[in-house]
């Protein structure tokens, strides 16, 4: 297998094509992740979820996503026109373009890489759209002329300043023991060792834990909090602007599972030939979510100052002091 | 519950103190009701609550009532509750309709029993009895500005006839 | 023309005429429910509009009637049975129905499930008019499909007269079973009737806050103070101090007489221009 | 928003924001909003307040309650509830109807504890009748209250937990409610509303079956409840937003005429069950669970503990219920047996005449209070001698606990005042009637 180096790039039809199937696969998986949701909560709940619809209820997300494009569009009067027309489209922008640096194998062949692109700067894309896509949640719900929505945004806010740093510092000790910032090769360093999840357990805790916040799953879901704000930021949207968020939710989640998926869990490396890299890698996608799932199903939603509080006086220290630890074992090994 | 002469020495007792503010008891099916002046409710009430003999420091429940036919029209009645001693003691004040548009006064027991809030509240909304004194007296069930009041006896029940095949012809634009 | 009982059973309106005489089964149907309003070209022109004509319309209304999300909107009893409809033995979400949603713009259904009191008819019509297009309404239980035995001052009589209401449900309170085939009901009338013609007929459709064609008064509740659900708002700093205490609009009129009104209004001052297809409007 | 863009037929009818501050008798938001000291500091303060308006159609209302919350960031300075949305008129209805046919106007009243407001008013029909309900009568009606005590607090628990997020909570326990919903279902022919007692006794006597049915659910139901404790109890997030959440002193609470488990788990130990014997409470052997700090904690766990202790009193009344009648033979309220009609000329008058007229109430009034699962369920009933109540009244326990919710939540957070309400476990239906 030849690590790839970082700055390697393909034919530009090459890239297009590549970006065309990645795109088309999320884009699959995303309707699959939401029947996944209903069926799963179903079966914890003791029931069964989705079931008429097409085949096993196949077709359940196929239905809402038909029923959401053909809803009226509306714009409410208080309504700030063109941020409220944009902020669902910066959403689902932004969470399929971290998407480009997801690795699900290494390079093919010696031409084709299995990920949209390579980037030198590799995690940091991903926390820079990821800082993106809270703006179209601040600026949704802010333009929406509701309170509701300006209070969800607000927190979305408060949300996105504690959970990025403690993120952020909990990829830190990865980093520094693979000792380059791309994906690939930090997955491709885990295939020599062992993966990351074992030394870099309290960063694996600590990435997961802001990754919920970062998705606005429960149990910190409180930017939508559907029981103290309606519908939080999204409250005025309607038809398919409600589901761009929606769907950027799902999106996101896959982003933060792929992200923990090669950072964490090896990446694309499992047992078996090497065509099986990409299947492992959406294997370990897969399970992640479902944890997303199990989580929501479980855990009761945080209290705003508790969701603070945990941010700023759990996490982050603990992360600072995971990045300390780790440096000072890089150092001496 | 205080037995029929406890009760009678409730009503001594109150009325030593403030004249005239027990105009009568009743004692029916094990309940003991002391008949309030009006115009002295709050003196009876604190006294009931603040005399340590009776103690009655608990309101269950406020709420009218309306005799029609019966000379002093309106009621209100205030069920009091000594927990320690489980007493229950019906104050009941009659008022009279001041008829024309006039409404019935009475002053609101809020401040000894935080309670009455909510319950005078609704004695207003729905008899038109005016608490004097109440923090906040308006309308509590009903759309703020509807017109009568829909609990008492010479108010009509409303709703519309239950229209069948034979009676439509004769319900105004039902069938065109 | 004779037609036969047979026939008439047979049809679903999913499917297209088959001939000339099946049309005409159709039109008779149609004008049985328009009660002779509609003659000759007219009748012929709305029936052939009824029709199903395009796939994607088939496609369209399929998505819809599998994917009704009802607003999380309880009134009285019958929402704790509402609420047992999503349970473990019911399961409603077996037919794409339990994703119950907060906010009235991104539910399809409204599930009135209670007694709806003359206080609270303009907050439901409010909430009716939030929800957007292709929206439906269920009225669950007695109370709210007739006044069921709540004949009083308090009880409108019936949320069909302030709501297009599509299905009636009848139950004191309906068990959830009776809920879920309602809901089944309603599927089926959103496969067969995509574009919601009675609604037109009865300006029920494109009711928007704020969009409304017609005179302000003239409506069964009125625009003017009515309780504000949800609370959205519209302007900077609105008080609750004018929401308590500005008047608030009560149905007063039946269906009818509520239809002859904004009639007479409508020739007093004609709805400024024709009113965009439903569901397809755009805020640009 | 502008008043001159819009069409000109609104212009009667559009506010401007002056019109909107001020309203038709010259309130201020300020002064509608209220004038205790906490409240004259907001004024002050009162560009800094956020006015949110939940409900009447918000999720976590419990019904179509309305709250004019004034927020400070994410702090509640003020609280007012506007109620009212589901006013019903039944007060007045029930003066329209028969004593018997007033029945299923008042358990629509508070519709998850109908059995509490059908025995308050039978028990207030019964007092102005001087009639006395065989014991079988009588442990048939604690059987059921109890029942239905542990359904109401199911469905509290469960929309209260998912007002906190832990959704699957919900369907737990309406899985539990479900099987009691057979057991009503399977002693009255209804889910909701089953008109089971009767003045005099209770409509019907229990089916073969039900005996056992019952036990079944008594040996489940400890186990449910210790699944929910596992999910719940041990759980970091759902104890911190329990835990010192939403205090209000025993003192203050007995003062706001508070009662049921919000009062117990503040600590006093008032239970009607146990001090009012009406019903036969003192034949069976439970405890009343009481509460330490008076937290929504305490209040989740004083009704899980009422939970096992209802399931203690429905073995005990499975167990020894008394044979005989199901209702008092007194011929003049009750309706005569079945069979009877058949043979005897009398009975079919009885019969006939009680259902068309109903019995006549000797005149007089009487209060009848009963434990149900909010608190203090009392019937005051007026008979003026005709077979209809002159003027029937619930005090009902949702209404007045309501007025604790402004102490519990102000100075707390938005996401408190939800926890705050659920676990208030207001009913709607119970506050409006």
């Amino acid at each position: 297998m030849v690590a790839a180096d970082v700055g390697f790039a393909e034919a530009s039809w090459i890239m297009v094509v590549k970006s065309l199937v990645i795109f088309a696969v999320i884009l699959g998986l995303v309707p699959m992740i939401l029947l996944l949701e209903r069926k799963l909560l179903g079966r914890f709940q003791a029931r069964y979820g989705p079931n008429r619809v097409g085949p096993k209820g196949l077709l359940q997300p196929l239905a809402d996503v038909v029923k959401l494009l053909s809803k009226e569009a509306y714009k409410p009067d208080a309504a700030v026109p063109i941020l409220w027309a944009i902020a669902p489209a910066l959403v689902i922008l932004s969470a399929t373009a971290t998407l480009a640096i997801i690795p699900f194998g290494d390079v093919a062949d010696g031409n084709v890489g299995l990920y949209g692109i390579d980037v030198s700067i590799g995690i940091l894309y991903a926390f820079a759209f990821g800082s993106i896509s809270f703006y179209g949640l601040l600026l949704g719900g802010w333009s929406s002329g509701s309170k509701y929505s300006f209070m969800g945004a607000m927190r979305s806010a408060a949300q996105l300043i504690s959970y990025e740093i403690s993120m952020g510092l909990a990829l830190l000790g990865v980093i520094m023991m693979a000792g380059s910032l791309s994906l690939v090769d930090i997955a491709n360093a885990q295939a020599d060792t062992i993966w990351y999840v074992i030394p870099q357990f309290v960063g694996f805790l600590i990435f997961m834990v802001a990754g919920f916040a970062e998705t606005n799953r429960p149990p910190f879901d409180l930017p939508e909090a559907d029981a103290e704000l309606v519908a939080g930021y999204n409250t005025e949207y309607g038809g398919m602007r409600f589901g761009s968020y929606f769907m950027a939710e799902y999106m996101e989640m896959v982003v933060v599972s792929g992200i923990a998926a090669a950072m964490f869990l090896g990446g694309w490396h499992g047992p078996g030939p090497d065509w099986l890299g990409p299947i492992w890698m959406l294997a370990k996608i897969m399970v992640l979510i479902c944890l997303f799932i199990w989580v929501r199903a479980t855990l009761p939603r945080l209290r705003y100052d508790q969701l603070m509080s945990l941010g700023w006086k759990v996490l982050l220290p603990l992360a600072t002091l995971n990045v300390l630890v780790t440096a000072v074992l890089v150092v001496v090994t | 519950m205080p037995d029929a002469p406890g009760l009678e020495l409730i009503a001594h007792e109150i009325n030593s103190r403030h004249e005239g503010a027990i105009v009568g008891t009743a004692f029916e099916h094990g309940q003991a009701v002391l008949l309030a002046d009006p115009g002295l409710i709050r003196e009876t009430l604190g006294f009931l609550r603040d005399e340590p003999a009776h103690a009655y420091r608990f309101l269950a429940s406020v709420h009218g009532a309306d005799y029609l036919p019966a000379a002093p029209r309106f009621a209100v009645h205030y069920e009091l509750l000594n927990m320690p001693r489980v007493e229950r003691l019906r104050v009941k004040a009659l008022l009279a309709d001041p008829g024309d548009d006039g409404l019935p006064e009475l002053d609101s027991v809020v401040d000894l029993f935080p309670t009455a809030d909510f319950q005078e509240r609704e004695a207003h909304d729905f008899f038109g009895i005016v608490f004097r004194g109440h923090p906040d007296l308006r309308r509590i069930l009903m759309p703020e500005d509807y017109v009568g009041w829909p609990q008492r006896r010479d108010f009509p029940i409303g709703g519309e006839p239950v229209i069948f095949t034979a009676t439509e012809d004769t319900v105004p634009g039902w069938t065109r | 023309m004779e037609v036969e009982r047979t026939k008439l059973r047979g049809l679903s309106p999913l499917d297209r005429p088959r001939s000339p005489a099946e049309l005409r089964v159709r039109q008779l149907r149609a004008r049985d429910m328009l009660r002779g309003d509609l003659e000759g070209a007219d009748l012929d022109e709305y029936v052939e509009s009824r029709v199903l004509t395009t796939t994607l319309e088939r496609a369209q209304s399929w998505a819809r009637g599998n994917s009704l999300f009802p607003a999380t909107f309880g009134l009285a009893c019958c929402a704790i049975e509402m609420m047992s409809m999503v349970s473990a033995r019911y399961d409603t979400s077996r037919f794409g129905a339990e994703v119950f949603r907060a906010s009235p713009r991104q539910a399809d259904m409204l599930i009135l499930s209670g007694r709806v009191s003359i206080k609270m008819a303009p907050v439901v019509r409010r909430i009716y008019d939030q929800m957007l297009e292709p929206k439906w309404v269920l009225s669950m239980g007695a109370c709210s499909s007739s006044g069921g035995m709540f004949a009083n001052y308090a009880v409108v009589q019936g949320a069909d007269k302030f709501l297009p209401v599509d299905i009636h449900i009848p139950g004191c309170p309906p068990r959830p079973e009776a809920l879920i085939y309602g809901i089944l009901k309603l599927q089926r009338k959103v496969f067969g009737d995509p574009d919601l013609g009675w609604r037109e007929r009865y300006r029920a459709g494109g009711t928007e806050e704020g969009r409304r064609p017609w005179k302000a008064g003239a409506l069964p509740v009125e625009r003017v103070g009515s309780a504000p659900a949800a609370g959205i708002v519209t302007g900077h700093g609105q008080p609750g101090a004018a929401q308590l205490d500005a008047p608030v609009g009560h149905p007063q009129l039946t269906g009818h007489e509520a239809r002859d009104a904004y009639e007479e209004a409508e020739e007093d001052e004609p709805a400024a221009g024709p009113r965009p297809a439903v569901g397809w409007r755009d805020d640009a | 928003m502008n008043p001159t863009t819009r069409a000109p037929d609104y212009a009667d009818t559009v506010r401007t924001p002056e019109e909107l501050g001020r309203d038709a008798i010259g309130r201020t938001e300020a002064q509608v909003i209220g004038t205790s000291p906490i409240e004259r500091t907001a004024i002050e303060r009162e560009e800094e307040l956020f006015t949110i308006n939940m409900g009447p159609h918000h999720p976590a209302t419990h019904g179509v309650l309305r709250l004019l919350v004034s927020l400070e960031g994410e702090v509640v300075r003020d609280l007012k509830p506007v109620m009212g949305y589901v006013h019903t008129g039944i007060e007045k209805s029930c003066e329209d109807k028969s004593y018997w046919k007033a029945i299923p106007f008042i358990e629509r009243m508070d519709y998850l504890a109908y059995y509490s407001n059908m025995a308050a008013f039978c028990g207030a029909a019964e007092t102005l009748l001087d009639l006395e309900i065989p014991p079988r009568a009588a442990w048939l009606r604690i059987l059921h209250l109890e029942l239905n005590r542990i359904h109401s607090h199911l469905v509290g628990l469960g929309t209260s937990a998912l007002d906190l997020g832990a959704i699957s909570m919900f369907w737990y326990c309406f899985r539990e409610r479900d099987t009691i919903l057979d057991l009503f279902e399977m002693s009255s022919g209804q889910r909701m509303h089953t008109r089971y007692f009767q003045v005099g006794g209770v409509a019907e006597d229990i089916p073969v079956g039900f005996a056992r049915k019952v036990r079944e659910f008594c040996a489940l139901m400890p186990g449910r409840i210790a699944e929910y404790e596992a999910l719940l109890d041990h759980n970091e997030i759902f104890l911190q937003r329990m835990k010192d959440v939403g205090i209000v002193p025993r003192e203050r609470l007995l003062e706001l005429g508070v009662t049921g488990p919000l009062l117990r788990a503040a600590g006093e130990p008032w239970d009607l069950r146990k001090v009012e014997h009406a019903l036969p409470y003192a034949d069976f052997e439970f405890d009343v669970p009481i509460g330490t700090v008076g937290d929504n904690w305490d209040r989740y766990r004083v009704r899980l503990a009422e939970m096992r202790e209802s399931v203690r009193i429905i073995e005990q009344a499975v167990d020894g219920l008394p044979e005989g009648s199901w209702i008092a033979d007194e011929r003049h309220v009750v309706l005569p047996p079945r069979h009877e009609l058949a043979t005897s000329m009398e009975a079919l008058i009885q019969h006939f005449k009680l259902v068309t007229e109903g019995f006549r109430v000797p005149p007089g009034e009487a209060y009848f209070p009963v434990e149900g699962p909010r608190g203090e369920y009392g019937v005051f009933l007026v008979a003026d001698g005709s077979a209809k109540p002159a003027r029937v009244h619930m005090r009902d326990p949702s209404f007045v606990n309501l007025q604790a919710l402004r102490e519990m939540c102000v100075g707390g957070y938005v996401a408190d005042l939800i926890a705050n309400l659920a676990m208030l476990d207001p009913i709607l239906g119970g506050i409006d009637r």
